[in-house]
């Protein structure tokens, strides 16, 4: 039963991964979007392993254990504890209102799905038809980096963008070759932890995490 | 694995794990520099073994040197033993003035070297996959230098450095990705078709749609760590903040490995195109950058600051050669690429020292620093006259080439690049003069600063705008053949 | 023509000259005077001022250096070579290959620089005044002269003076619209160098107004004498050239040497009418303040260079 | 290849650079070299003179140099124009190297040892900028030479303006090397083949010829000093020390004549006749901008400078003159005015050296430079008065010296030049010779206010007492460059029959004709126009000698030292002599239109009066200021770009990511 309808939830799983994409940009609250990228995690992990089982690609079960860890576990547990030592539970405000944002990510996911269309129809792989989502997904998360002011949401919005990548790895190519997912997840996992230290030393020294105190460094 | 590799690989890989222990005692300095003599030495050997006996693919197809990435690894690993003499006494004298802790001194010292591994990697290994990797890890270990003195600017530089850098290389991913699924179609799933040498075989046969898809996402995201024009923001606030070493090799090094992992994939995309596209990319992006930077340096009030800008131009006028194509203009691209490097890394080096002597990067505080420290002054004078393209010295060299190539291809770029390097020459000069020119009240150091460095670069660049050596020639003609 | 009797004929012009200058000074004071309606010293009164002061003894200022002795000696000799050098009576003298009318014109700047320097040598406020105003007028007389002589090469087709002579002479008697634009910025130019009525007054001492006097204030004795007659000489010079150019009729052939008997007494006949037209123009007009000279020299320069034009649109 | 001329040329840079080398051994010891490394670099000099000398004659040699690119080695190639200025460089550096000598003081500026490498290295570009045969070895030999006058103008750089005056050089001579590199650019005509040969092979469309031309005239005028870009001159001599002025004044401004002769006659054969006219014109203007401004300065050294800027007017002039006439094919009167043109150069070179060295010792001697606090000194520096005298009728343009053949020659090709077909052109050459004769007069009256004011009269200042006059090397460097003066105005035939294989193979047409025998000189013609120097200077001497001999025969010698006449003022003192300003009142006068005088007069109520008036280049006003603040305002918009807020960063590479993805789909 699920060999019939694999290609369907598959394209399910993209439908609400881009749903999830859509409500991180029109977040107000910080914890909830650390809540939806967990979402998000989870989804692309259940997605992979869809995948990994309908086409009996036994190295994505790797992949698919990878990002449960990384994505629904180590990650979002880190955040947590960040906004707990920071304890801001302040809502998030962004530079432009969520309506236009709205909007501007409409103008965004059609544009991903015109240029993706070539794509996806040469792809051969069952997923070919959730490259394009998985493209606008990345471009979703590069405009939420865009219009958030705050040091945490910009973190969280680059870590949304690796998730898009890996779905858009999965979706093209049946993800990269074992030792290019590790290496990736690994520059993940570093990354986030550097954020994590550069966002407890912009607090300590401007104690407020927004970046608008970061524009001193410009031309006169 | 040949043992050069192993060894040009391994050593940088052990200084940082034993710098990272042993990073804050005074003697780590000379053990930094002994490692990256032990790097120097392995690249040495692995030029000597290719010169020998022509391209070499080891490990199984993972690593693959030929002369475009022979005479890079060399220049890398040459600049790197040479900043690691220079930053002996700088960060010595950063250290007693309290500037760096000990677990900044530890950090340091093994970052450095764990920067080089990554840079060396990128420009030995053959998997497309692993390059991305690496260059990644060169951005996270800069990353951590840049913000070493913890001061406001510091932090911003490295925050803007660290968001700009992760989300254009996440381009590049998407880039990778989709060049693998091209490569996918032809030389089937697994490691194979991410293999370079593979794929430049069966260059030809490669989509044409999704490789121009793939080289613009490439070019957003290694364009990014180039320092091309729209995307340069970050590069003149992380190579000013962090420490002087730190910039030398950012300036360096860094920008010439992201621009050879760029034209590894235009060799590609060349291929599987028939029209030009690539080219012209590089081209536009090239000149914009050349335009550019050159206005931005007369605003300057910091000393490393506008020598970043001339990095932008310079890498600039780099990839509009790569651009413009043919022997003579690849052949051109790589000498600039060569005397850049050395030339920027020896004026950062006697930046470091001025700043420290005046205690501060802002140009008009800074005077007379012929009168303080004659070497000082002479090396900053010496590589602002070569920077700028004076004659003797090679820089001349190959912008001579560049320009009388664009004159032939191109006529119409040609007075806008003239029009900007001479702007570009009005201003920094005009900057730098009354810096070595003048009286001044500066005090002399406790540690006399290690200018072999700077003179030798000196030398090297002097000797390279008016000799060549036929066997330099030949490897360079030989891998600007290979870029087409 | 280096023969012998050249070298005697060149020697005999020279020596006519020299000793003829003052004479010619003399008249023109002898017609100012009378013009003036007073009778006049006489005509052979320059000649016994030379005398007077060559017998006095010379009074030199502390500060004098040897170029202030040594002036007086070029300038005189100077000023004997140009008037060798322009064909008064004869056109083929030995020294006529020598210099051509751009040399003629280099001399007497020559001998303007040595006065100038000489003026400014003793260090008082007048010789350097003077010298100033020696300059001005000469940086514009200079090239009008110049554009004059050039106007007459221009239609003879040749700078030596010999040949210019000879075209406007022997040739078929032509009217030459631009030799008399050419003309009128002659006595002009004429009356600057020679420091007459309307720029400067030969007779005055009054620092004011005084150009040439004011540079030869220090002067005395031989080289005062000497200064007076390369003075009377350079008068001498221009007028001989302005014959030369504008009425250069009665001068003998080349090779005839009857003619060059003959065309002294005309000559000496051109040379009174001319010397009294000059005590004529500078009993007319009065002199002019210093800053209007060189408006006036200007035009004189504007007048030689429509000169110039003239004969190239005209073609003569 | 037997060694011919290009081989001495080679070898004696190298030794010229193997001697500044040297010089770095002990920088601060002055005996080194001032004793030993200066002399031995007039003694390459004058070898460097006869090996061109002979070169001159000789075929054209070439070589090609192991050094330079892989694919473009530097060659090397010395003809008969090459040979010429190599010529003049030899002989103008013997006489300065000789000076120099004598010239360093410990404690002025860099150290001595440091002075002597920059010299000898700008020596040695020089001399490889006149052999040099493609663009490559050209540019880096003009930007060597750029480069090594730059650190010896900032010598001693402790004065803010000295720095100004370098940073300001160095910037034109580079605008000037990228319009040369352009020029090169347009000359091969997309063959990719930089060497001269190929230039002069392949035959260039009448719009890349003269794309050329003009890119050369800004080049090589940015070097001459032609008005538009002549700023830099008054202000880079003057703070060079005096041997280095001298030798930039008298070869580094002929090195852009020679490139000027060899890109426009050589390099493209068939100059159209317009491009005589800009040449001429420009010529003119800076003549007479160049004088006039000489005639107000108030320091000797920008004096000099500015009448620098005339004399490459005047050759600027002869040169657009012959570019006329090869352009109508009149060949002979071509070759007349290039020879006039060439001796101009050599003549300008040994002139005004001679001064600047004058200047140079008059400035040992008495630490000051103004003019207005100088004078008398020709009773404590005879020797040093004496050689500026010659220097100073030579370059005012007076008979018996060279200056006058010179001009000589140039008013001859001007006369002689009514046929052209062009009827404008027929107007506009005899107001061409009316500017030269006023620049000329001018020079004269320039050249009184120098001797006179710093000469002659009483010491402006007490301390001019101790002035000491020039040590013996100084004297023999001097004696040297007034020797020369004299000869080259003495006997010119014998110099134009020098000239006569450089016209021939420029113009194809010898000016052999002119030299009738030793003795005269006569275009084309001698009943045409005859000059004989050394008749007219016998018997100049033998009449002076004869007053002189007739005076004391029948008269007497005596003579009684006395105080000058004071009018019955007694207490004249030396500061009433007429001042540099007061001396150039007149020509200030005269040509108001041409400056920006800023006059503060002071009012009659004035506790302290004080008299400041400060007359500048309107051209700095029209030209310079505005491109400044063009530049300024192109700078402040692209700060825009840089504000600072990441996200506005984060948008820049969202958008070009996005432009270019809707650019490929």
């Amino acid at each position: 039963m699920l060999q019939h309808y694999g290609p369907q939830l598959v394209n399910l799983f993209a439908a609400v991964l881009l749903l999830l994409s859509f409500a991180m940009l029109s977040q107000r609250r910080i914890l909830s979007l650390i809540n939806l990228y967990a979402a998000q995690g989870f989804v692309l992990f259940l997605s992979t392993a869809l995948v990994a089982w309908l086409t009996g690609q036994h190295h994505l079960y790797g992949s698919a254990a990878l990002t449960l860890a990384l994505k629904v576990i180590a990650l979002p547990w880190i955040l947590h504890f960040l906004i707990r030592r920071l304890n801001v539970k302040w809502d998030v405000e962004t530079l432009i209102n969520i309506p236009t944002t709205m909007l501007v990510g409409i103008v965004l996911v059609i544009l991903a799905f015109n240029l993706a269309l070539p794509i996806s129809q040469l792809a051969g792989t069952v997923t070919h038809s959730t490259f394009g989502i998985a493209l606008a997904s990345v471009l979703l998360s590069f405009l939420m980096m865009i219009t958030r002011s705050k040091a945490v949401p910009q973190v969280i919005g680059f870590l949304s963008m690796e998730n898009g990548l890996f779905f858009a790895a999965t979706g093209a190519v049946y993800g990269m070759p074992m030792v290019i997912e590790f290496g990736v997840a690994l520059d993940v996992l570093v990354g986030a932890l550097i954020l994590g230290i550069f966002v407890f030393q912009i607090r300590e020294r401007f104690d407020s995490v927004d970046t608008r105190h970061l524009e001193k460094l410009k031309e006169h | 694995m040949a043992p050069e590799i192993a060894l040009l690989l391994a050593s940088p890989l052990a200084g940082g794990i034993v710098l990272a222990l042993f990073g804050h005692r005074p003697r780590a300095a000379e053990a930094n520099i002994g490692f990256s003599l032990l790097t120097l030495v392995a690249a040495a050997a692995l030029v000597a073994r290719v010169v020998a006996d022509g391209p070499v693919t080891v490990a199984g197809e993972q690593f693959f040197i030929d002369s475009l990435n022979v005479f890079l690894v060399a220049l890398t690993a040459f600049v790197a033993m040479t900043t690691a003499m220079f930053s002996a006494p700088y960060m010595r004298i950063e250290r007693d003035h309290g500037r760096v802790s000990a677990g900044g001194m530890r950090l340091y010292h093994s970052m450095y070297q764990l920067f080089s591994l990554a840079m060396l990697l990128v420009l030995t290994t053959n998997n497309l996959g692993v390059m991305w990797v690496a260059m990644e890890a060169a951005t996270l270990t800069t990353v951590l230098l840049v913000a070493l003195y913890r001061t406001h600017a510091s932090l911003e530089a490295a925050w803007k450095y660290f968001i700009l850098c992760g989300v254009g290389i996440a381009q590049a991913l998407l880039g990778t990705i989709l060049v693998y699924f091209a490569a996918e179609k032809i030389l089937g799933a697994g490691v194979g078709s991410l293999l370079w040498t593979h794929l430049d075989a069966v260059k030809d046969q490669l989509e044409p749609t999704v490789m121009s898809i793939a080289f613009v996402f490439l070019l957003v995201g290694y364009g990014t760590k180039v320092g091309l024009v729209p995307l340069h923001n970050w590069l003149p606030d992380a190579h000013a903040e962090g420490p002087t070493p730190v910039s030398a090799v950012l300036s360096g090094l860094l920008l010439n490995v992201a621009l050879y992992a760029l034209i590894r994939f235009k060799v590609i995309t060349d291929g599987a195109l028939e029209r030009p596209f690539a080219s012209h990319l590089l081209m536009g992006f090239g000149l914009a950058s050349v335009v550019v930077a050159a206005f931005f340096l007369s605003r300057q009030r910091d000393v490393k600051r506008m020598f970043a800008y001339s990095s932008i131009e310079h890498m600039g006028l780099i990839t509009f050669a790569f651009g413009m194509g043919g022997p003579v203009a690849s052949f051109a691209g790589l000498l600039h690429m060569t005397v850049h490097s050395l030339t920027k890394s020896a004026i950062f080096f006697a930046v470091g020292h001025a700043a420290q002597k005046a205690g501060t990067q802002m140009m008009a505080d800074i005077r007379g620093l012929m009168r303080v420290n004659p070497t000082v002054g002479w090396g900053l004078m010496l590589g602002t006259a070569a920077i700028l393209g004076m004659p003797p010295f090679g820089v001349f060299a190959s912008e001579f080439l560049i320009l009388t190539t664009a004159i032939a291809q191109q006529p119409w770029a040609t007075p806008i690049l003239l029009v900007s390097l001479g702007i570009a020459f009005a201003s920094i000069f005009g900057k730098v003069q009354p810096m070595v020119f003048g009286e001044t009240n500066a005090r002399r150091l406790p540690h006399p600063p290690a200018l072999v460095p700077v003179f030798t670069h000196l030398a090297l660049v002097l000797v390279l705008g008016l000799y060549m050596p036929p066997y330099l020639a030949a490897w360079y003609r030989q891998a600007a053949r290979l870029i087409g | 023509m280096t023969s012998v009797p050249g070298l005697v004929a060149q020697f005999a012009v020279l020596a006519l000259a020299v000793l003829l200058a003052p004479m010619l000074t003399g008249w023109v004071n002898q017609c100012r005077a009378w013009l003036q309606n007073r009778s006049g010293p006489g005509l052979l009164q320059p000649y016994r001022v030379l005398d007077k002061l060559f017998s006095k003894e010379v009074v030199l200022a502390h500060n004098a250096s040897p170029l202030f002795r040594g002036a007086p000696y070029l300038i005189f000799g100077c000023l004997a070579l140009a008037a060798a050098i322009v064909p008064k009576i004869g056109t083929d003298l030995p020294l006529n290959a020598a210099a051509d009318a751009i040399a003629l014109v280099g001399l007497l700047a020559l001998a303007r620089l040595f006065i100038a320097l000489a003026g400014m040598d003793v260090g008082t406020a007048f010789g350097t005044l003077g010298a100033r105003r020696e300059m001005l007028v000469g940086f514009l007389a200079e090239p009008a002269l110049l554009m004059v002589l050039f106007t007459a090469s221009l239609i003879s087709g040749s700078t030596s003076l010999a040949t210019i002579v000879e075209v406007l002479a022997h040739k078929e008697f032509v009217i030459y619209p631009s030799l008399a634009f050419a003309g009128v910025a002659f006595t002009m130019v004429s009356l600057a160098e020679n420091a007459r009525i309307p720029v400067d007054n030969p007779a005055t001492h009054l620092e004011l107004t005084m150009i040439h006097e004011a540079m030869v204030l220090e002067y005395s004795g031989r080289h005062l004498a000497l200064i007076e007659w390369a003075a009377s000489l350079k008068l001498f010079v221009y007028s001989c050239i302005g014959l030369a150019l504008f009425f250069p009729f009665g001068v003998a052939q080349r090779g005839d040497w009857l003619g060059l008997l003959l065309a002294l007494p005309v000559l000496g006949l051109k040379l009174a009418v001319g010397g009294f037209l000059l005590a004529l123009i500078e009993t007319l007009s009065a002199k002019m303040r210093i800053f209007r000279a060189p408006e006036f020299l200007a035009t004189a320069f504007l007048l030689a260079v429509l000169a110039m034009l003239l004969h190239v649109l005209l073609g003569g | 290849m037997e060694p011919g001329p290009l081989h001495a040329t080679l070898a004696a840079a190298a030794a010229w650079l193997v001697i500044g080398a040297a010089g770095l051994i002990r920088p601060r010891n002055l005996a080194l070299s001032s004793r030993f490394l200066f002399p031995a670099g007039a003694v390459v000099g004058l070898a460097l003179a006869a090996a061109a000398l002979e070169g001159v004659f000789s075929a054209p040699h070439s070589l090609v140099l192991p050094l330079g690119l892989p694919d473009l080695p530097f060659h090397a190639r010395t003809d008969a124009l090459s040979s010429f200025f190599l010529l003049l460089l030899g002989a103008v550096a013997v006489g300065v190297s000789l000076f120099a000598c004598g010239y360093l003081r410990p404690g002025e500026g860099t150290p001595p040892g440091l002075q002597c490498l920059y010299y000898h290295v700008f020596l040695a570009s020089m001399a490889l900028v006149l052999v040099a045969d493609d663009a490559y070895f050209f540019m880096v030999a003009w930007e060597t030479m750029a480069l090594a006058s730059f650190f010896l103008v900032t010598s001693d750089h402790q004065h803010a303006e000295i720095r100004r005056a370098g940073y300001l050089y160095l910037l034109i001579a580079h605008v000037g090397a990228i319009a040369i590199l352009l020029c090169f650019g347009a000359l091969q005509a997309g063959t990719g083949d930089y060497t001269f040969d190929n230039m002069r092979a392949v035959q260039p469309s009448a719009g890349y010829a003269t794309a050329a031309f003009l890119l050369a005239l800004v080049g090589f005028g940015a070097k001459a000093g032609i008005v538009p870009l002549h700023v830099w001159l008054p202000e880079a001599h003057p703070a060079a020390p005096s041997p280095v002025s001298a030798l930039m004044s008298a070869v580094m401004l002929k090195t852009a004549v020679y490139g000027m002769l060899r890109v426009t006659l050589d390099l493209i054969d068939q100059p159209l006749w317009w491009w005589g006219v800009i040449a001429l014109a420009l010529g003119l203007v800076s003549a007479l901008g160049g004088i006039v401004f000489a005639a107000v300065q108030t320091d000797m050294k920008r004096l000099l400078a500015y009448s620098s800027i005339e004399n490459i007017g005047l050759i600027f002039a002869g040169f657009g003159l012959t570019l006329i006439f090869r352009g109508f094919g009149m060949g002979a009167l071509a070759a007349l005015a290039l020879t006039a043109t060439l001796y101009h150069c050599l003549n300008h070179a040994f002139f005004k050296s001679l001064l600047f060295l004058c200047t140079g010792s008059v400035l040992h001697a008495t630490r000051e430079r103004s003019l207005g606090k100088l004078g008398g000194l020709i009773h404590r520096m005879p020797w040093v008065a004496w050689c500026a005298l010659i220097g100073s009728v030579a370059i005012a343009g007076l008979p018996p010296l060279n200056g006058f053949v010179s001009e000589w020659l140039l008013l001859q090709a001007f006369l002689l030049s009514p046929g052209l077909p062009q009827s404008y052109l027929n107007m506009l050459v005899p107001v061409a010779a009316a500017v030269v004769a006023l620049t000329a007069a001018l020079s004269g009256y320039v050249m009184v206010k120098f001797y006179g004011v710093v000469f002659l009269g009483q010491p402006r200042e007490p301390k001019l007492a101790e002035a000491r006059d020039a040590g013996a090397w100084e004297r023999t460097g001097l004696a040297w460059l007034a020797a020369m003066c004299i000869v080259l105005g003495l006997v010119p035939a014998t110099v134009i029959g020098l000239l006569d294989p450089i016209t021939r193979a420029l113009t194809g047409h010898g000016m052999a004709s002119l030299a009738q025998g030793w003795l005269f000189l006569a275009p084309l013609q001698p009943e045409r126009a005859s000059y004989s120097p050394l008749l007219f200077f016998a018997v100049t001497a033998l009449l002076v000698a004869l007053t002189w001999l007739a005076v004391r025969a029948f008269y007497h010698g005596r003579m009684r030292r006395a105080a000058p006449w004071d009018c019955g003022f007694p207490f004249q003192d030396a500061r009433m002599q007429d001042t540099a300003e007061g001396f150039g009142q007149p020509v200030r006068h005269v040509f108001e239109p041409f400056f920006r005088i800023e006059q503060h007069v002071p009012s009659p109520l004035d506790a302290r009066p004080s008299y400041r008036e400060v007359h500048e280049d309107r051209l700095w006003y029209w030209l310079y200021l505005p491109v400044a603040r063009a530049a300024e305002y192109a700078t402040s918009l692209v700060t825009l770009l840089q504000r600072g807020r990441i996200s506005v960063y984060l948008t820049y590479s969202f958008a070009t990511l996005l432009v270019l993805l809707l650019f490929v789909g």
